[in-house]
């Protein structure tokens, strides 16, 4: 055991870190975030060139073999500057879900990943299910020429832009049987699929899905047939250990900012920060952040050498922290900054939302504890 | 104690539900229900709807258009309100600047103001904040000049709410900048259509566009608009904070709230059961409702020490602490309640100009997100939660 | 609906305290809990011949007839100087079960209470029934010349000193059974009957019973056969009202003792008051009892005219805003007072203490959340 | 990144589980288990074990007696000895006063001391706080007068754990009134048994009385125990205070309580069910173990940076903070979970002299609701949780 992090780490994380110090500025953001499509197509392409989007994929697809640690590295640099390009979606999600349910097809679709050249996007959650993995109702019926998929998935993230969406549907089982569960490749613009698009409240974007008589061919099956949620559930639960990261880092943006506008802003002609209940407060938050980070990077260590009940109970114990820790900090730095903290010209809102958004991605606090209580 | 209501209560209760359910249009209704945006329009329909029943002004004496009601007709006609979906009666005229008109304005003002504020024909909005002043509201630095019968105001006011709609502004001015920063300040009225007036919306974290910077360039202000002394404008202030102080609780509000919490609990399933059987949802909701109770009883106490002439020092701090956590509290359950849904942003699903289409998820989704967000305003605004506890220490413990 | 209190009320509540504060005060306390028994046999002299007994006793058994926000500004008073006496046992319980059970036999007994001449006590948990009311499982088995009573009565109030128990055991019905229930008037000293008696930690007294073979005539039934589980929910939820009073009077003086000390305890040559961190916490405890106050006293109002789920609803609703704000109330007092707070020279930790087994009798703030949600 | 034991650290648990399943008393384990209290005897003959495997003081230089483990080795030991029910090595000697003197004393302090703190020889106490300086450390005012070869000592300590049993106490003394307060202390080791010393218990909330008042009169200490250079004591407090900081967090304590907690919870019923399956208990267990799973990440953390010799700055601050924060929530729910039994005061059945007789409840009773009332002390000494969130604020914050 060493607990401290490789001299590689500090330079994947520093090197990010500089870029995003460089172009991802918070004005460059709200820039970004408010053009065309709602992220930067410019930015994917240097992510690409630098080798970001490799990174955390597997040496054998054409990646870099990133360990956890090092996508968590990478989450928790995006976080810190409120990236909304679609790393979640393609990498996170979609390029991990391919690598582990279909070796073959990843031969093929994760170097056009890797090289910024394919978008994926991951459609599992749908309007009942809420944070269920197993609760799929979406239907996927065999005919002739392939499969007929009928369903809607729900609030799938930058299900907008996606080339390739991956979607869940069943083809056995009933709605909350583990089942019954297939993965089926989707291209993002395939007909009887209609879209409502938005942008998510964080900045981020996203889509509802309804699939009317969609038809793919047999070959858009993803893996083993009826197999897929032992994949889904291990994929989410990394996922989860990544969107902590990226809370972790958006937790420490927050303090800095709070501590920063305490020493400047001065009220009963002294800084805020010579008020020592603001101090005590601003010390809870960075107390929770210093934990979160902790926890968060023991966790990432373990996700690649733990499966099973030992690996769902640890991403279920960050994103449950997570959802709690980022809460606090968030609410709390608003308030610590009066008044101008409710305004969208501030950033510390900005990171406020984006934090509880990451909270009621792929299951809250509650739900989190409420599974870990079931597994005990 | 008595603490159940008398049949004459009852009574009364009734009347405003009957009133209500005749009298409250029902497409405003509706627009609250769902959390949607209330227009001006919308709010000076209902205004004026109340004001030909007599009863838009229920804290005003009876001489001046008041009702009459005891403390406790005041809180059943609240929550009635509430509960119909009933919008707010915007509080800047008839709860804020009028006692001040009233106590403090002379013949003409209140001959001038107070029938319009009753009739809702002019709506108000208040000039106090200042960017860099925060909770240290003493010290603003809006500059008002004496020159012949008129001041000229220069200087910059925010967190203007709803300045975008207000015909009239009353606000605290600097007249002088020597001595106590509390003495130099003065009382004025401004008329919005003033040449030198501009108002800029500040868009807040939920995306919305309520709260204003109001910017004052050489705005000239007849004399004769200045309430009481020049120099006095901050006694007049803390008069106006003094006034109506439980209504800050917002009881009726929240028990509207809590009632549309619990009817989307029952619709939204978690597990294929809905969340108001989730054990720690339905704890949670338990406790929120513990504390609804206890605010309620602490306001009701207050407003009737209130109207035994007992004084009622400090309680409205408590009250506002208290209120705000519940209010909070309550948008969070709220927000947790649609679970993922809560993601999409769908601002045109809640403005207050309408829109037919249907929205992404649930009818009552696209309004909670952002009142979760919205409402963090509430442990800022009317003298933060800490400037409360700091009033408390000091008036109530002797710290 | 008025929501406040009467003349004759703010008289009450004054007179039991100018008497506390001659009697009864921190010294006093100590030397009478450390005395013979517990408690004062003088003290309980004076509130017989004060009339405080007879108070919350209905007229028509010999009582002045006072209504349950009476016996909360009584409760609040007894809080204030952390009574000992065996008022809760043998007034709030005793005599109001007997009142409610058996008019009859009241007319008996209840005299004697009043005077001061007779002691009760109430043995209803068990070891195994925690805070379940239904939960009985003490045999009483019919004879010939009456009933034998079997079991195990766990943490009785006072238990150590009544003259009379009322004992419920089960003629009927399973263990957690609403039907079958039926109360016993057992003396003291009956045969086969075992006492293991303590003081409470937080200076009260109880005893543990163990019934073997313990036969009572058939007069020893006290109300209907099987029919007092309705009793025994009324009287402990109007209890839990009373002893939330006490909690409201403990909180007070918590409040003041911490306020005093705050003012005069120096560090860093400055009052520990001046100190903003602490204010704001001396401020939270205040709120909090202020708000416990006035849903006291609210509730107490309720109870003389409402029932059934409305009755319980409202009871266990103060029950577990006592159990939460107490323990909040009393851990920060002794945190505020720091070292000093943790001595047992100091009146903060009885306050405390009393606090804390407030809650766990007659259920905790946990099992009453649990009760309102599951009458919902 | 390396989260996961290698063989050689799972071998080395297994040694140091082999040694406690061997070496370590039953009597004294099962008092441990039960929450009973040990007696001086134990802790000595427990201590001179360890001492006799040379595993006394993991924190020791290997030259002075040191084991020379890894920071995770020193993890591993704690947490084995906590779990199998080891007494806690009382810490006044071998964790607190030993590395001062081995730091800041002379040669013959070192050879008249360390070896016996090392066999447990002698038992240490900690005389540092004084009635009045609380929190406020530097502000003490015990007087130490140098006549001739002796200081003479006056005053009075307070706050000093299990003095009763000390054969010395390391202190800090005032020899000199001008000047900033931290400037006139003196570091004194003061034998025990010296003529004017008297110790006198305090009762504490929970009944026990493991803390003391300590008088000095006139109390004569030769020169030669003086740690280092008149006036600098406090420079030698402060060293102590960074050393072997991330103790402070306990993890080791509140894994092997929050075993015992959930043995307990699966045997106490509420409702008829184990409490262990009682949603809200659960839940609270369940953030509980993420609390301390929290805290253990960030002390390894922090051991493994102190190991590579980066600074250790304020960590010790969050440290004792959360850990205090989960030793109390252990206590809450460990009292919590015997539901009415925690009333009963049955201190006689948790003496450390024992008790034969079954006590009134479940065997593990008695000592819960007393560990409850006990443990509140957890935030308030070694720098209460606020000094350390003044101390976060300023070194960390900078505010």
């Amino acid at each position: 055991m060493s607990f401290t992090f490789t001299d590689d780490q500090r330079q994947l994380a520093d090197s990010i870190e500089r870029y995003l110090a460089d172009k991802y500025g918070f004005e460059q953001r709200n820039r970004i975030r408010k053009g065309e499509g709602g992220w930067s197509r410019q930015v994917w392409k240097d992510f690409a060139e630098l080798g970001w989007l490799a990174f955390p994929i597997a040496e054998e697809h054409g990646g870099l073999g990133g360990s956890t640690v090092d996508l968590a590295l990478m989450m928790e640099a995006f976080g810190k500057a409120l990236v909304v390009e679609p790393f979640i979606a393609t990498i996170v999600l979609g390029a991990e879900i391919v690598a582990r349910a279909d070796p073959e097809r990843a031969a093929e679709i994760l170097p056009q990943v890797a090289a910024g050249e394919r978008l994926l996007a991951f459609a599992h959650s749908e309007p009942n299910s809420r944070y269920d993995l197993p609760r799929v109702s979406t239907m996927a019926t065999e005919s002739d020429e392939g499969w007929i998929l009928d369903g809607h998935k729900a609030v799938v993230l930058h299900g907008d832009c996606a080339d390739t969406l991956i979607v869940s549907a069943r083809t056995g089982g009933r709605d909350d049987e583990r089942d019954g569960i297939t993965l089926f490749l989707v291209p993002g613009d395939a007909e009887g699929l209609t879209k409502r698009t938005y942008p998510t409240i964080d900045g981020m974007r996203g889509a509802d899905l309804e699939f009317d008589g969609v038809r793919v061919g047999l070959d858009a099956v993803l893996g083993e047939m009826g197999k897929a949620l032992d994949i889904v559930e291990g994929v989410v639960d990394r996922a989860s250990v990544a969107l902590a990261a990226e809370g972790v880092g958006a937790m420490q943006a927050t303090v800095d900012l709070t501590t920063e506008y305490l020493k400047t802003r001065t009220q009963f002609g002294k800084p805020l920060g010579s008020f020592q209940v603001l101090q005590h407060r601003a010390v809870d938050m960075l107390s929770e952040t210093r934990f979160a980070h902790a926890l968060c990077y023991r966790t990432a260590g373990l996700m690649d050498s733990v499966g099973g009940v030992e690996r769902a109970r640890a991403a279920s114990m960050i994103k449950a922290e997570i959802g709690r820790a980022g809460k606090m900090v968030g609410e709390e730095a608003v308030q610590l900054h009066g008044g101008m903290g409710m305004t969208d010209e501030m950033a510390v809102g900005h990171y406020f939302k984006r934090l509880r958004l990451i909270d009621v991605t792929f299951g809250n606090a509650g739900h989190h504890l409420s599974r870990i209580v079931d597994m005990a | 104690m008595d603490v159940v209501l008398s049949p004459e209560e009852e009574a009364f209760r009734q009347e405003v539900r009957d009133f209500l359910k005749e009298k409250l249009p029902a497409d405003i209704a509706e627009k609250t229900g769902n959390g949607f945006r209330i227009s001006k329009d919308d709010h000076v329909r209902w205004q004026k709807i109340l004001h030909e029943k007599g009863w838009i002004a229920p804290n005003w004496p009876v001489e001046h258009g008041g009702t009459g009601w005891t403390p406790m007709q005041k809180h059943i006609f609240d929550e009635e309100c509430a509960l119909a979906g009933a919008p707010m009666v915007i509080p800047f005229g008839v709860t804020m600047v009028a006692p001040v008109i009233m106590k403090f304005g002379n013949e003409a003002q209140k001959q001038r103001f107070l029938p319009r504020i009753l009739s809702s024909d002019d709506w108000w909005c208040q000039g106090y904040s200042e960017p860099g002043s925060g909770s240290d509201l003493a010290s603003l630095r809006t500059k008002a000049v004496l020159d012949g019968e008129h001041y000229v105001v220069t200087g910059q006011k925010t967190w203007t709410t709803l300045a975008q709609h207000a015909d009239w502004m009353f606000t605290l001015v600097r007249t002088q900048d020597t001595g106590k920063p509390q003495e130099g300040i003065t009382f004025l009225l401004i008329d919005m259509k003033s040449p030198g007036i501009s108002v800029h919306p500040i868009t807040t974290l939920d995306g919305s566009a309520e709260i204003n910077s109001v910017f004052l360039e050489d705005v000239r202000v007849p004399v004769e608009n200045r309430i009481g002394e020049e120099g006095k404008g901050w006694t007049y202030a803390k008069y106006l904070l003094g006034h109506e102080r439980t209504s800050i609780a917002a009881v009726g509000r929240s028990k509207a709230q809590l009632r549309k919490l619990k009817s989307i609990a029952r619709t939204e399933l978690a597990g294929g059961r809905p969340i108001i059987k989730d054990p720690d949802y339905a704890r949670r909701l338990a406790q929120i409702e513990i504390d609804l109770l206890s605010l309620e009883s602490l306001v009701l106490r207050t407003l009737y020490a209130e109207s035994e002439g007992r004084p009622v020092g400090a309680e409205p701090s408590f009250l506002k602490i208290k209120g705000t956590q519940i209010q909070q509290g309550l948008t969070e359950l709220l927000m947790e309640a649609i679970g993922p849904y809560a993601a999409p942003y769908q601002p045109e699903a809640f403005r207050d100009d309408g829109w037919n289409e249907e929205p992404v998820g649930p009818d009552y989704g696209p309004a909670l997100a952002p009142l979760y967000f919205n409402w963090r305003k509430a442990s800022i605004y009317g003298g933060s939660n800490e400037i409360q506890k700091n009033i408390l220490a000091k008036m109530v413990l002797g710290l």
